[in-house]
């Protein structure tokens, strides 16, 4: 047994490293997978220590320090393992409320409010003085967390962060780390699984606070608060807030430089070195062992990736692949039906109509600031429309976020490739995939076959963001389609791509109409993949659509090329002359024109 | 006056501008046409310090100005009208325009530069004391221009100064900008406009998947087929 | 490790005593320290951690303790203010082979600390933390040194009505037990002498604002004959400052928190106000004496009677030590429980027996004129006015 | 009524003092995306000033000009050396950065100064009081009152009239875009630490005033009441921050004058509730620009 021969001086650091590493895991299932710095943990961790405390205290003493204590309370008297696991109950209830709110937010306002929760529960434990004895300390706790005991635990919490870091809310949250629109996109509950997060990681810091309290015997709640705060948040920045190996890692960097720093700052003899006592040495050594570590990798040292899951290749699972059952062309349809979005008093769409069937190909072209991604983005509900209705199989779908539209069969990519850069390649399309009907297994088994047809599997183990331009666009169009949907709008899908690589774009997407059914929405500039892949084009012109029909005759409409190049080529003479502004030479008309334009 | 060789840019695996090479003279105005996604932005950003290039010199009047900051090359006498104006909304007017003069720049000269926009652009004399958000478009749009012409650069660049505008705002602003060549100035101009664009423009570019595929004179660009055939993306067929 | 350690000090010290001509050898016993020598507790620690190495120091030269067979050592952990971390240098120091252990001035690592030391019967001293209750609340290793709070309350409360003032304008906080329980004290004390107390205030630990408290007394009519609190730094000085600055001018007492050069560098509206504390260096006193050496040693122009108790702690365990004629813990316990009329530096005398491991001793209390202190009183409050802890 | 001026004079004291700290803070993020938790050391700076000041034999006014130009320079190196490094890091990572400056500051406080708290004398003029028309005024609240709005007028004047002011304000607008107008950004972020070590180094000046003392953590509380006001106003918005600390200011005082006195303990946690209140319906704070959705 390690404990046993450690010298005595060591056990404490070793239970306390072994405390903290319980808290910043805790604190990683939420901040790691959700990429939120969280200042309320330590708030956390005062709630599970008080709560401890309240039913292991001898009811004698608890009798003398909180006479207002209700008398049941007064009467527990649990031994600690029972408690620390009644605290981290008692927690998860009080934590319930906080979750569902500050699971809603995301970003540096999700942040502030766990600074708030923080100063709230530190000035209620203050405050609430013939409960928790305020700022005085509360003691009396039993010391019972010996090395065993907080291994146990450390093993406990890392089981627990590990499963939910790999479930389905876990894969969810951290794509939309990643990107949040790209994971609303796919149709993933990113606030459930925050909340989720919040109060699965709000249960094991309080663990990590009983733990703590029933090591050091007295609480008080100037121990839960910024010191403490501060040096959770350096363990998890030193090792790599997204993994739990990075936190683990770091509470034992930490832990160890703190241990040494405080022999030294101590003084005395080190071998042939006689050190005088250097105080505020620990302080100093850590603060800039943080700067360190945030100037030369910002990751931490061990970011986005688990050492296991780069040792062990991702692995197939055994079940087939579930095959969804190809569209039926008639069987429903989208609806576009005069939607209209204003910014700020400017119209970028207006009164704009569209209809989707399972099966064909519609172009939407136009030129740059038509308005054609609003147009998209207001189906795909992530902008909300000022007017108009949006219909999935006649369904009203108008308003929904994009996350409740992707799981009613729409599924979209962007015009900047999203991806969920740090994940892997097959995390990218089984995020997608986890939420078909089908068991996790079959998700994953779907997720491989699509990178199988997508051409993307020896990248499977690749972070996403490390990828070329093209194999980039295939994996958001394998992710788009991982899912299943009935229709799939394509924004710009050939942006960027050259002439042989928008020639496979093409067949691909040819092969998702033919085999799947899937009723396809393509956004481009380069007007030959339209015309080759297209059944339909719409044209959008300043908002509005200008045109639509088969592809050949929307190309030669001179409506269309004036919206694209202007009045001139339009009235060249290639196709029917709908253009008023066409006479004379084209040298002659550019002076006639600048003439009108300065003498209005 | 401006020449660029080889520029590449990117954004992490992803090549926005391919290695390009271009030149604008002294005085000349010259367009930059491209379909949307062709790399256009990204070349002006990096011609003005904003995006680090990957590769490629950039030289300014025979100086090498390559990995310069963006305000070292306004002080070099270079400026850039961005891409959806990005006036500083909440600033007055004339506080936009007084941001923009530079550091040494003495009161009285200061208020003759002032008088001199206020000349140029008289709607902005009118809205002077305005916050500059509550300006429409084509104000705003003017309001850009007259900012960089605050630092009196030499070289302008534009970044699609049309978009967004209604068109008898876009005229009016075209006319501007063929007023600023008037004045001794020297524009590169990014455009999905084709037609205005070479209007106004000696010579032009013609940008797409990162790589330039065209050049030539605006007239022999105009009466070229290879432009529309760019931009339609019938460039291959 | 521990062994290494006590190898190497070993080996220096019967060196020494082979130099002296000495024909025992000696061994050393350790007195520990969980200081805070960073964060709130500095001051207060580091001086008495100063006032224990010189008590040592003395010892040692004296020959050591029980005829010579120990000399003692020192051995300071800091704590950095931190109630966990006192924990572990507690534990750190009983690991150590400590034979005595000094706790840190604040009451909550005090009691941290304390519960280790109890565990592991290691008798110790609470040098400078006054809450009465702290030893009952830690057990029967851990003695009280420094003035209780009731002692100090009572003699503040006697000076009080001998001034003649009627009412009493309390202003307390909740946050520390010191700055709790010596008000409430005084305020009973106060009321069994016949004064009356006109209001009790309360403050926040975190509160650096007292403008509306200030502003409360002020507006008292008729306004109270006399302010009382135990509040000390950083609240004592913007306390009186603010108090001052809305006008009131009725006479305020405080309690030895506030011995410290910020009470006398603060100017004049620390004027006037009287405070009790451990003792006075008056001419030819050894307090004086002890402070001049301090001076000597440390080179702090203004030594503080934290320094003093610190001394006399150490001084007291060696006491005790020769009384029990043994290091073990429950024997030196035994002893410090006993004592009767130790004779402290602080120019008092210290009496533990009968008194529950609480210190019965002289308060002295000072007036504050043109930023120094003038010598008021020394007393030893009647029991029946002193209040039960 | 009397009462009621009173605890109107403290709170508009209280409030200016926090309302110069909060501007500083807001001024940096505005412009670095930080928030600047060693803005507090920049107070502890000036009052070490003070002393130091004395010590020289320096007349109080000249002490408090020496202690606000530390304050201003230390603002400086602090950019300098610990934060041009991570400019352009996240908000998380900047914090932690700033949270590890004060530390290692504090450390340094300790060693080299002191680590009690250290006296500092203020001139018997502050001390008094005023009679205002049967109203009792003290003198120091009263300075506190003029000197923070003056200085605030100042700084609106400077951030409108003057063109290094307009460049910030531009610049906490959009950074970008200052630099492409030709600021330097170097030169306008090094200004904007400056000027909010100059805030700090004043509001340490009154702190301090009514304080009578300095020891090396006083710092955090002042920045942590700032940064609240700071959130309430709108990150990022200077004028929200200004109101932000004056309703901070007013909560806090209100609560502890109204206050029942078995409620006082809880003055802190509802001062709080009620600033979550405040951010509950206008979560991004009363001035805080709204991200547009695109």
């Amino acid at each position: 047994m390690l404990w046993a021969v450690l010298p005595a001086g060591f056990e404490g650091p070793l239970i306390l490293m072994l405390v903290s590493m319980v808290a910043v895991v805790g604190i990683g299932i939420y901040s790691g997978n959700s990429g939120i710095v969280s200042f309320g943990h330590t708030a956390l961790m005062a709630l599970g220590a008080y709560a401890s405390a309240m039913m292991t205290i001898a009811p004698d003493d608890k009798a003398r320090l909180l006479p207002a204590l209700p008398d049941a309370v007064i009467a527990l008297h649990l031994p600690p393992v029972a408690a620390i696991l009644g605290a981290c109950a008692v927690v998860g209830v009080v934590a319930l409320p906080v979750a569902l709110l500050i699971g809603r937010l995301e970003g540096s306002s999700a942040s502030i409010a766990t600074l708030g929760l923080l100063l709230i529960v530190n000035g209620v434990l203050v405050g609430a003085r013939d409960y928790t004895r305020g700022s005085q300390a509360l003691f009396g706790l039993p010391i019972a967390v010996t090395v065993p005991v907080a291994a146990a635990f450390v093993v406990l919490a890392i089981l627990a962060a590990r499963a939910f870091r790999d479930s389905r809310m876990g894969l969810a949250l951290r794509a939309a780390r990643e990107n949040a629109a790209a994971a609303a996109a796919v149709g993933a509950d990113v606030v459930r699984a925050r909340q989720a997060a919040f109060l699965l990681s709000a249960v094991i810091a309080a663990l990590a606070g009983a733990l703590y309290g029933h090591f050091i015997g007295v609480l008080t709640p100037r121990a839960f608060y910024f010191d403490l705060t501060f040096a959770l948040l350096a363990i998890l920045i030193v090792g790599g807030m997204t993994t739990i190996a990075g936190a683990a890692l770091g509470a034992v960097l930490v832990s160890v430089l703190v241990e040494v720093l405080r022999r030294l700052a101590d003084g005395g003899t080190f071998g042939p070195l006689t050190l005088p006592p250097v105080y505020g040495l620990t302080t100093i050594g850590l603060s800039l062992a943080i700067l360190a570590v945030l100037y030369r990798r910002q990751g931490g040292l061990l970011p986005y990736v688990e050492p296991d899951e780069v040792l062990r290749p991702p692995a197939r699972p055994a079940v087939p692949p579930p095959a969804p059952a190809r569209i039926e062309a008639g069987s429903g349809e989208l609806r576009a039906e005069r939607l209209t979005r204003r910014f700020d008093g400017v119209i970028a769409v207006s009164e704009a109509s569209l209809v989707l069937r399972p099966g064909e190909i519609l172009g939407l072209i136009g030129p740059n600031g038509a308005g054609k991604s609003t147009l998209l983005s207001m189906i795909a509900g992530s902008v909300p429309p000022t007017s108009g209705r949006v219909r999935i199989d006649g369904a009203d779908a108008t308003g929904l976020p994009p996350h409740r539209i992707a799981r009613r069969g729409v599924q979209r990519t962007f015009q900047n490739i999203r991806l969920f850069g740090n994940l892997s390649v097959l995390d990218n399309v089984r995020v997608a995939a986890d939420g078909g009907p089908w068991s996790r297994a079959e998700a994953t088994a779907r997720a491989w076959a699509l990178l199988d047809r997508f051409d993307l599997t020896a990248l499977a183990a690749r972070p996403a963001g490390t990828l070329a331009y093209g194999p980039q666009r295939r994996v958001e169009i394998a992710r788009a389609v991982a899912r299943a949907p009935r229709y799939l709008l394509l924004d710009e899908p050939a942006a960027g791509m050259n002439a042989a690589e928008s020639d496979a774009l093409l067949d691909l997407l040819e092969g998702l109409r033919r085999d799947d059914g899937i009723g396809l929405l393509v956004i481009d500039h380069d007007l030959r993949l339209i015309l080759r892949l297209c059944d339909r084009v719409a044209v959008l012109g300043k908002g509005q659509v200008i045109a639509e029909g088969p592809p050949e005759a929307v190309s030669r409409d001179p409506l269309v090329i004036e919206a694209y190049l202007g009045r001139r080529h339009a009235g060249d003479g290639r196709g029917p002359a709908r253009s008023a502004a066409t006479s004379g030479a084209p040298g002659q008309k550019t002076t006639d024109q600048h003439e009108r334009r300065r003498d209005p | 006056m401006l020449e660029v060789t080889g520029l590449e840019v990117a954004y992490g695996a992803i090549r926005a501008v391919r290695g390009i090479d271009l030149r604008v003279g002294q005085g000349e105005i010259v367009a930059l046409l491209g379909p949307n996604g062709a790399g256009k932005s990204s070349t002006l950003m990096a011609i003005m310090g904003v995006v680090p290039p990957r590769a490629g010199r950039i030289r300014l009047e025979g100086r090498d100005v390559s990995g310069l900051a963006p305000e070292a090359l306004v002080r070099a006498g270079m400026a850039l009208v961005p891409e959806g104006r990005r006036i500083f909304a909440p600033l007055t007017v004339t506080e936009n325009l007084v941001v923009a003069a530079p550091p040494g720049r003495r009161r009285s000269e200061l208020a003759a530069d002032l008088e001199e926009m206020h000349a140029l652009f008289p709607v902005l004399a009118e809205r002077r004391t305005q916050q500059a958000g509550t300006l429409s478009g084509g104000e705003q749009q003017q309001l850009a221009i007259a900012r960089c012409l605050m630092g009196r650069p030499r070289m302008v660049l534009l970044d699609e100064p049309s978009l967004g505008l209604a068109p008898q705002i876009v005229d009016q602003i075209f006319d501007l900008i063929a007023g600023l060549r008037d004045r001794g100035l020297t524009i590169l101009l990014v455009e999905q406009n084709v037609d205005l664009s070479l209007e106004i423009a000696d010579r032009g570019y013609v940008l797409v998947g990162g790589e330039m595929v065209l050049d030539g004179p605006a007239a022999a660009l105009a009466a070229s087929e290879g432009v529309e055939r760019a931009f339609l993306g019938l460039s291959g067929a | 490790m521990t062994t290494a350690l006590r190898t190497t000090t070993t080996t220096t010290a019967v060196a020494l005593a082979l130099a002296a001509g000495a024909a025992q050898a000696q061994e050393t016993v350790t007195v520990g320290f969980a200081a805070g020598l960073t964060g709130y507790l500095a001051f207060y620690d580091g001086m008495v951690m100063q006032g224990a190495e010189m008590a040592v120091d003395e010892i040692n030269a004296a020959g050591g303790v029980l005829d010579g067979r120990y000399t003692l050592a020192l051995s300071v952990k800091d704590m950095r203010s931190e109630t966990p971390a006192a924990v572990i240098a507690a534990r750190d120091l009983v690991a150590e082979g400590v034979r005595a252990l000094l706790v840190p001035c604040d009451v909550d690592p005090a009691i941290a600390a304390g519960q280790i030391g109890q565990q592991a019967g290691i008798p110790m001293i609470a040098a400078c933390a006054s809450t009465p209750t702290l030893p009952g609340l830690v057990g029967d290793y851990l003695f009280n040194l420094k003035t209780a709070d009731n002692l100090q309350a009572a003699v503040l409360a006697e000076y009080a009505r001998a001034q003649g003032y009627e009412t009493a304008y309390i202003l307390l906080s909740p946050d520390t037990p010191y700055t709790d329980l010596l008000p409430r004290y005084f305020a009973q004390a106060f009321e069994s002498l016949g004064g009356r107390v006109a209001a009790i205030d309360t403050y926040a630990f975190d509160q650096q604002d007292f403008s509306v408290e200030a502003t409360r007394i002020a507006a008292l009519d008729p306004q109270p004959d006399v302010i009382m609190t135990a509040a000390y730094e950083p609240h004592f000085p913007a306390f009186i400052q603010q108090l001052r600055n809305a006008g009131v001018t009725a006479p305020v007492l405080g309690s030895d928190g506030i011995d410290s050069p910020t009470t006398l560098g603060i100017g004049p509206a620390a004027d006037g106000v009287v405070f009790s504390m451990a003792g006075f260096p008056v001419e030819g006193g050894t307090l004086a004496a002890f402070y001049d050496a301090y001076e000597a040693r440390y080179g702090e122009d203004l030594p503080f009677a934290f320094s003093a108790t610190g001394y006399e702690a150490v001084k007291l365990l060696a006491a005790a030590i020769e009384t029990a004629g043994s290091i073990e813990g429950a024997a030196i316990r035994d002893a410090l429980d006993a004592v009767v009329d130790f004779p402290g530096v602080t120019g008092t005398t210290i009496t533990y027996a009968g008194q529950n491991r609480v210190a019965l001793r002289d308060v002295t209390l000072v007036e504050v004129r043109d930023g120094e202190q003038h010598f008021v009183l020394q007393a030893r409050p009647a029991p029946e006015t002193t209040p039960k802890p | 009524m009397d009462l009621l001026f009173q605890n109107l004079v403290n709170a508009l004291s209280l409030g200016g003092i926090y309302a110069l700290l909060a501007l500083g803070l807001a001024l940096v993020f505005s412009i670095m995306g930080l928030i600047n938790f060693a803005h507090g050391e920049l107070m502890t700076i000036t009052a070490y000033g003070l002393i130091l000041g004395a010590g020289l034999g320096l007349p109080f006014g000249a002490a408090v000009i020496l202690g606000v130009a530390l304050a201003g320079l230390a603002a400086m190196a602090m950019e300098r050396i610990a934060f041009r490094p991570v400019r352009g890091a996240s908000a998380a990572t900047l914090l932690l950065t700033s949270f590890a400056v004060s530390a290692v500051l504090q450390v340094l406080f300790q060693n080299l100064i002191a680590a009690r708290p250290l006296p500092v004398a203020v001139p018997r003029a502050l001390a008094g009081t005023l009679d205002l028309g049967g109203l009792r005024v003290g003198v120091l609240p009263l300075a506190t009152i003029l000197g923070t709005g003056i200085l605030l007028a100042a700084l609106a004047l400077v951030l409108r009239r003057t063109r290094v002011g307009i460049a910030m304000r531009a610049a906490a607008i959009d950074f970008q875009m200052t630099r492409l107008v030709g600021i330097r950004a170097d030169a306008v972020i090094a200004a904007a630490f400056g000027l909010s070590g100059l805030l700090a180094g004043i509001a340490a000046v009154f702190w301090v005033a009514q304080r009578g003392s300095v020891d090396p953590m006083m710092g955090f509380l002042p920045v942590l009441k700032a940064f609240i006001a700071v959130i309430v106003g709108g990150l990022g918005s200077l004028s929200g921050a200004v109101v932000g600390a004056f309703l901070l200011a007013f909560i806090e005082v209100g609560l502890r004058a109204l206050l029942p006195p078995e409620l006082l303990p809880y003055r802190e946690a509802l001062a709080l509730a009620l600033i979550i209140l405040v951010l509950l319906v206008r979560p991004q704070g009363l001035f805080g620009r709204r991200e547009t959705v695109r």
